[in-house]
């Protein structure tokens, strides 16, 4: 189990190629920044976190997610910081023996991600405007 | 609750703003000096000194960089953390 | 959009990196031969096909996933001939502007590709016995 | 339907057989003159030269490399798939 909040950009690629044969399903999920919000153009994101709550949080919950679907593992990682469109900002990857558990279980993870954890994302548009979510 | 006095003693405590709540604030750290009460109740003094506060819920605060209880009473030297709505993903 | 039947192993990675920036949300699914069915140890597994159906339907249930969960692509490899535990026997990725119709869209894909596409595995044990499913 | 003769006539069709339905009819491909009739009649015709067939629901078929409906009939030359329940993934 990895949650991780980073200022690197995150790199993607299959995540439990090592992780031993009782491994029948994995489900990967991106989240991308647009280059719209509220149909202005975007400039870039800047995420700002409380980096230890964060970082605990998130292992808080796909801990909770891989007890409740049991699943093999769980991978979260939040890119915070400077963030331009077609960048990545959350990628969260789980693995179980079965399909069910892990679509739901990503979802789950992803959907408690965005409600739970203390990060703020800032607009800047090419405008020149900002604004706080 | 032993050691627990009512009135009169200032407790110092730090205020922790991030997000939006920087620019509502005026700043990222604000250091008080306040009676001893609640979260909550604390919450609601800096809603009188930052009116901006007021437009919306609190929900999430930390004390000493841990997640917090509203009602837990502040003691002298605590950092109190004022989270934003989050809007992480 | 893609819809691939293929006996070349599939290769992971991002498939959407350089589609435009209105992408918010990237789900993918792999299905991974496990090393045990039924409890008894697999040597591997065998896919067979009618290719020329299999390869029409699975487009045919890209299309259908595309216009009902408003997709902005979907992907689809199934991997067939012989596929050895730990490998990857399906690849499914979809990309939408928001995540709810992603994970919706991608779990329904699998799932009418496991329903309706002509394709069938046999299991080939340790033991040397064979079974088809 | 003009065109279309009851009984006497006899039609060639090729009757392809996929993953256990080969092991169950023995071959990948069989050949069989037969009078004319629907998808669903030929279908009993070969659950009775391949008894095993019997034991599952043969919900797919082919006619000629396309998906068919079991009630469409059967003509000279015609090419039949006979797909076991999928199981891909």
């Amino acid at each position: 189990m990895i949650g991780s909040i980073q200022t690197d950009p995150i790199e993607v690629e299959d995540p439990f190629r090592d992780r031993g044969h009782d491994i029948g399903a994995v489900v990967t999920f991106l989240g991308v920044v647009r280059d719209k919000e509220s149909s202005k153009e975007l400039k870039h994101l800047f995420y700002e976190a409380d980096e230890t709550l964060a970082s605990e949080e998130m292992n808080k919950v796909l801990d909770e997610a891989i007890k409740k679907y049991s699943l093999i593992d769980a991978i979260a990682i939040h890119r915070i910081g400077i963030i331009n469109p077609g960048e990545i900002s959350l990628f969260v990857a789980v693995c179980s023996m079965h399909r069910k558990e892990s679509f739901e279980a990503c979802s789950f993870i992803v959907d408690s991600i965005k409600e739970r954890l203390p990060i703020w994302k800032k607009d800047h548009f090419i405008d020149g405007s900002e604004s706080w979510h | 609750m032993q050691g627990y006095h009512i009135g009169g003693k200032q407790m110092k405590v730090h205020i922790k703003y991030y997000a939006k709540y920087v620019e509502y604030a005026g700043a990222k750290i604000e250091d008080l000096e306040v009676e001893r009460m609640s979260i909550s109740d604390l919450l609601e003094v800096l809603k009188d000194r930052h009116p901006r506060l007021k437009e919306e819920k609190m929900s999430i605060v930390a004390l000493n960089g841990r997640f917090g209880n509203e009602k837990t009473l502040i003691s002298d030297g605590d950092t109190i953390s004022v989270f934003p709505p989050v809007s992480g993903g």
